[in-house]
């Protein structure tokens, strides 16, 4: 945090801070801007996929979704907030007062702090902890005591057992979390984000998720308790509508709902981006090495795009998932962890170590094994397009002759 | 042991069969038809032309059957007719459709053999008021039409987008904001009474 | 066909207890209303009858014959035939012994009979309204019943067109 | 807890300190209409669940009593929403044998043909919605987009979208043309391979298997006993079907398969038989269609009745294969121009009766797919 300051501080005034004279209250007004600064992005990007989820959820479904505030919807989700903080902030009559007010800021400040470790580029971090990956987890699991709070002070049965599957849920799938990050941090030999990006290189087989099977199959424990941990299809049993109505936020309205909504588009991006550091190369840049990225503010820039974009579509993936997936059941979820995603870890974690002593990472074989892989990879995407086009044009001839229309309707086209 | 495995395995293979049919509708036309200010084209060309919307009479074809009021099984048609007992015609004095407890289930149109009441394309005739949703046909006697021989009114073109209903409904909805604003007070009384003259 | 069960039946019951009719389009097996659950059990479980389907149990008043009549619609799938039962009950203490026990399934319409014409079926495990709410007064499928101008406060009618 | 929620309880009910009472309904997501269930459950697990019905009832039976027998055909379609040409359908063939009236055959395909697309568009919102309730959004939005092609032929065919009152005493009130003919078969060449393309999406989703395999089993022995119908019934491996069994109308004719819950993915009569019994009784549909389209001979739609019908003293008993199984109507006529008396058996009924017995040891997960599996039409128990 301090040198990061200190370079902001040497960039704008070309003094290091310590000289000025006001040091203290200078970092304390960095805290207080990077704070800001992290709030406004999480904020509008909650709000911001909240559009973006909702239209390609409709095209998932057929549909067009929100399109008339603003041009093509675009304000939608800032009308979805204002009318939210309109609306009466409705207290049930024998709810626990002081918990069911409090509870929102618990899930809120639970994840927003999540955003001082994450990383945005080459040095662009709030705060690039030595225990950068532990904090993360440490501190998204404030969530679940808010939503216990919210679930268990709402004084209504369904809320309750909102609360106590988030319980159940965040307590199985820290394990598997925790457990599937262990290769990771093995063959980084940190814990900081930065660090973890840096050990990994800007082309694809030089990502950990294709270092071997061991760690792909990681990757996708990750990925799965990632999801639980954000209670997304197919685990978002604390809300589950079609069975406890709302969930834990059945009883909330007006702005303190809004923070739930909120919270859990901002917790897609902590999703994302962490599957994205850890496994898919972070901010690494194609071909180019960190001595040269970290010379030129160009460089900088576009290790910036690279991460968002392979954030973004992480985001995508887990968006789509959500509008096919149907949901677990609650026996199921832990079974899942215990007899699934645990053994797994577990089993990958000893092969990493034996493939990482029998492969080093520099050497030739470990490369051809990495290209293997990225090949097996590449395979399935393939096989993944044919899918798609088979589905195309499996009822196109049938659909021209009763609508009269071709189907061809791509995504960037819009209604 | 192969239980376990085929489990995970079926259970990856399905998801990702699952994804393939959601990704190739990120590429197909949405099917949506955004009613009502984005129509590809207007409403009365997609509906058919059976469709069963409110109804409406062409008092001019009317011969005063009342078969339409003896078939509605929930009485919302009321018919009066009057004669005149010098020249011996027959007046229509009062046609009223409720529109708001019509079941639109044709037993009406399907039995009028002149085809003077009919369904019309016509559907959104939403009102603030449910007494609004009385519709009366005729503002001043109309004579009887008869059969005649060289035309059969059945043939006629129907006028399915409902211009006159819609132009009564209208008319109705003003006269009515027109007398509300008049006479308030007198309408609330005499609603008073009617309750307790039913009392 | 329905004629052969009802010798099968006479066989068993006498013909005191049962008469057969066929002046309607289904003929049916009029039956004492003492023996209609000893009856349902014969015919549910004799191996040559095996009327294992319950189809409905439907009630009619008749206040002239001052009495209700129940009507039993079975089917046997062996048969591929349907039977038809019917008892009466008096109108004024109408009491008729539950069937429940026989077929699950006779369970919701007695108790939807009991609710809609007020026949008490003895020996049912569950024997209260089903679709009207609990504080109903009379019986609405009887054909005296007078619809009530009010419940709760509310009118329950709207006047014809004015 | 209120007093008026403790009279529906049996007295074992409560019987350890760990329960509670779960009200779900009238409104919930998940009720399928109106509908509310009385749950006692220790955490997840429902230790009784009591259905308590009537919200909906609107009392058509007393209605029909006051209404002529024509006059009745429109309220016919309030029975169940979501299939009104069946209770069109048994209404008129009940009051059809009781008046002696020969119907065309050309009226007679006709009702067969609107009667077996009005099953594909009740099947395709009973899994759809199944679907919705396990939670996966899109593939109910899927079938939905499918049924509006059903309605927009419909809507050819009859004028309505939803409450068709198409059948008339005598036949049926309004003629197809060959356009409309085209349009069905057009239809149907796109829907099939869409079946194939929601089973990939759904169907065979391993989740949704896990989620019904092995859920809420009804044994064939239950079943019958409990008057389960139609495909609930099928799905618990009995193979009984009013079209085949006790064939009306013109189903004599046409070659089709009648297909039975096998334990597909668990256990026999599990929700996931029910549930796919449903999807390939819809393939099912499609071919009685496309014979029945190729069959249509010339005539008649309707034959002549009276206006105003009267029917000497008689009764009779009509039922129909519904989408949600066998619905029976009860007419007795006592020779005025009303009915006399009108019993409805409906499917929905006994299925709401039976969930008290297999409810007893789910989880409040699994109450949901249970009733979501049985498709249980509220309007159609509370009638």
């Amino acid at each position: 945090m301090k040198e990061n300051a200190n370079l902001l501080f040497v960039f704008l005034f070309k003094t290091p801070i310590e000289g000025s004279g006001y040091s203290l209250a200078w970092y304390i007004l960095f805290v207080f801007i990077i704070a800001g600064a992290l709030l406004f992005f999480a904020a509008n990007f909650a709000g911001i996929t909240s559009f973006i989820e909702r239209r390609i959820a409709a095209r998932i479904q057929t549909r067009v979704g929100p399109n008339v505030v603003g041009p093509q919807g675009i304000l939608q989700w800032v009308a979805d907030g204002i009318k939210l903080l309109l609306k009466e902030d409705l207290i049930p009559d024998r709810a626990d007062q002081f918990l069911f007010r409090v509870a929102p800021y618990f899930v809120f400040s639970g994840l927003f702090a999540a955003f001082v470790a994450l990383p945005f580029g080459y040095g662009i971090v709030a705060a690039d902890l030595n225990v950068g990956v532990y904090y993360i987890f440490a501190i998204t699991s404030l969530v679940v005591v808010g939503i216990i709070m919210g679930g268990w002070s709402s004084n209504s049965k369904w809320a309750l057992f909102g609360a106590l599957r988030s319980a159940a849920q965040i307590i199985s799938y820290e394990i598997p979390t925790a457990l599937s990050l262990i290769p990771v941090i093995m063959l980084t030999g940190s814990l900081s984000t930065q660090d973890i990006i840096k050990a990994q290189g800007g082309l694809p087989w030089d990502w950990f998720v294709f270092h071997s099977p061991f760690t792909f199959v990681c990757f996708v424990v990750f990925f799965i308790s990632a999801l639980a941990e954000g209670n997304r299809i197919p685990f978002d049993l604390p809300e589950a509508e079609s069975e406890l109505v709302s969930g834990y936020n059945t009883e909330y309205s007006g702005f303190r709902f809004l923070v739930f909504p909120m919270a859990e588009w901002a917790n897609l991006w902590v999703i994302a981006a962490m599957v994205s550091l850890t496994y898919l190369g972070g901010w690494q840049v194609p071909f180019v090495s960190i001595e040269t990225l970290s010379g030129s503010l160009v460089l900088i820039f576009l290790s910036v795009a690279v991460f968002v974009i392979k954030t973004s579509i992480v985001v995508f993936i887990v968006m789509q998932l959500r509008w096919t997936l149907p949901r677990v059941r609650v026996d199921q979820m832990t079974q899942l962890c215990w007899t699934y995603l645990v053994p797994f870890c577990l089993v990958a974690i000893v092969g990493t170590m034996i493939w990482m002593l029998i492969f080093p990472w520099e050497t030739r074989v470990a490369l051809l094994l990495r290209l293997m892989m990225f090949g097996i990879g590449f395979a399935f995407c393939f096989f993944y397009v044919r899918r798609i086009r088979f589905n195309y044009f499996n009822d196109k001839t049938a659909y021209e002759n009763l609508k009269k229309k071709s189907p061809w309707y791509p995504i960037w086209r819009l209604p | 042991m192969t239980p376990y495995f085929n489990a995970v395995a079926t259970t990856l293979y399905s998801i990702f069969e699952g994804m393939a049919v959601t990704t190739s509708y990120l590429f197909r036309r949405p099917s949506t038809i955004q009613y009502p200010n984005k129509l590809e084209k207007p409403l009365e060309e997609q509906l058919s032309d059976r469709y069963r919307g409110i109804l409406q009479v062409d008092t001019s074809v009317c011969i005063g059957c009342r078969i339409c009021e003896k078939t509605c099984p929930i009485d919302c048609i009321a018919i009066n007719l009057e004669k005149n007992k010098e020249t011996k015609e027959r007046f229509l004095t009062r046609f009223d459709i409720d529109i708001s407890k019509c079941m639109f289930c044709g037993l009406c149109s399907e039995n009028c053999s002149t085809c003077a009441i009919y369904h019309t394309k016509f559907f959104n005739g939403a009102t603030q008021n449910v007494d609004e949703l009385v519709v009366r046909f005729v503002d001043s006697p109309i004579v009887l039409y008869k059969h005649r021989k060289d035309s059969d009114p059945k043939t006629r073109e129907k006028d399915l987008s409902g211009v006159i209903v819609k132009q009564k409904m209208v008319k109705q909805r003003m006269k009515k904001q027109k007398t509300a604003k008049q006479e308030m007070p007198v309408n609330k009384i005499s609603k008073h009474k009617i309750k307790e003259e039913i009392l | 066909m329905i004629s052969k069960v009802y010798t099968i039946l006479v066989d068993r019951f006498g013909e005191d207890a049962l008469l057969y009719f066929d002046d309607t389009l289904n003929p049916y097996i009029q039956v004492n209303p003492e023996q209609i659950q000893m009856l349902c059990i014969f015919m549910r479980y004799n191996p040559a009858l095996k009327f294992s389907f319950f189809f409905s149990l439907c009630g009619v008043d008749y206040p002239e014959k001052n009495q209700i009549t129940m009507v039993y619609h079975l089917f046997s799938m062996k048969q591929k035939k349907m039977c038809v039962l019917k008892t009466s009950v008096s109108r004024k203490n109408p009491e008729l012994e539950s069937i429940e026990s026989v077929w699950k399934a006779a369970g919701w319409f007695e108790r939807e009979l009991y609710d809609l014409l007020g026949v008490n079926f003895t020996n049912h495990s569950n024997m209260k309204r089903l679709l009207l709410p609990d504080d109903w007064v009379g019986h609405p499928l009887r054909k005296d019943y007078e619809e009530p101008s009010f419940y709760h406060d509310m009118e329950t009618s709207r006047n014809r067109i004015s | 807890m209120p007093e008026s929620e403790l009279k529906y309880l049996k007295p074992q009910a409560l019987a350890f300190k760990e329960e509670m009472i779960l009200n779900m309904g009238p409104q919930h997501p998940s009720t399928h209409g109106v509908l509310n269930f009385l749950v006692v459950t220790d955490g997840e697990v429902i230790h009784q669940a009591l259905p308590n019905v009537g919200y909906l009832h609107r009392g058509i039976e007393k209605l029909a009593e006051q209404t002529s027998y024509t006059g009745f055909i429109p309220f016919t379609d309030r029975i169940d929403y979501l299939a009104a040409m069946f209770a069109n359908h048994v209404y008129v063939l009940a009051v059809e044998s009781l008046a002696e009236i020969e119907v065309p055959e050309r009226a007679q395909f006709l009702r067969v043909i609107a009667c077996e697309l009005n099953r594909i568009a009740s099947h395709l919102i009973s899994t759809g919605a199944l679907a919705l309730d396990i939670g996966a959004s899109t593939p109910f939005v899927h079938w939905i987009r499918e049924r509006e092609c059903i309605n927009d032929i419909m809507e050819a065919i009859c004028g309505a979208r939803l409450t068709y009152s198409y059948m008339r005493v005598g036949g049926v009130s309004r003629d197809i043309s060959q356009k409309i003919v085209d349009d069905i078969y057009k239809f149907l060449d796109h829907f099939e391979p869409i079946i194939d393309e929601y089973n990939r999406l759904i169907s065979f989703n391993e989740i949704f298997v896990r989620r019904l395999a092995d859920v809420a089993i009804i044994s064939p022995v239950d079943a019958v006993n409990f008057g389960l119908v139609g495909p609930n019934l099928r799905g618990s491996g009995i193979t009984m079907d009013i079209r085949k069994i006790i064939p009306y109308s013109v189903y004599d004719q046409f070659d089709f398969d009648i297909p039975i819950g096998k334990g597909f993915k668990g256990s026999l009569g599990d929700c996931y038989d029910r549930y796919f019994v449903r999807i390939l009784e819809i393939k099912e549909s499609c071919s009685i269609l496309r014979q029945a389209l190729s069959q249509i001979p010339k005539g008649d739609i309707k034959a002549k009745v009276k206006r105003k019908l009267k029917i000497k003293e008689n009764e009779c008993y009509a039922c129909v294969e519904s989408a949600r199984g066998e619905m029976g109507m009860y007419l007795v006529s006592d020779g005025s121009d009303r009915p006399y008396r009108l019993k409805i058996k409906t499917g929905s009924f006994t299925a709401m009766s039976i969930v008290e017995k297999v409810s007893q040891g789910l989880m409040v997960a699994d109450l949901i797919a249970l009733i979501g599996s049985l498709d249980v039409v509220a309007p159609e128990i509370d009638r």
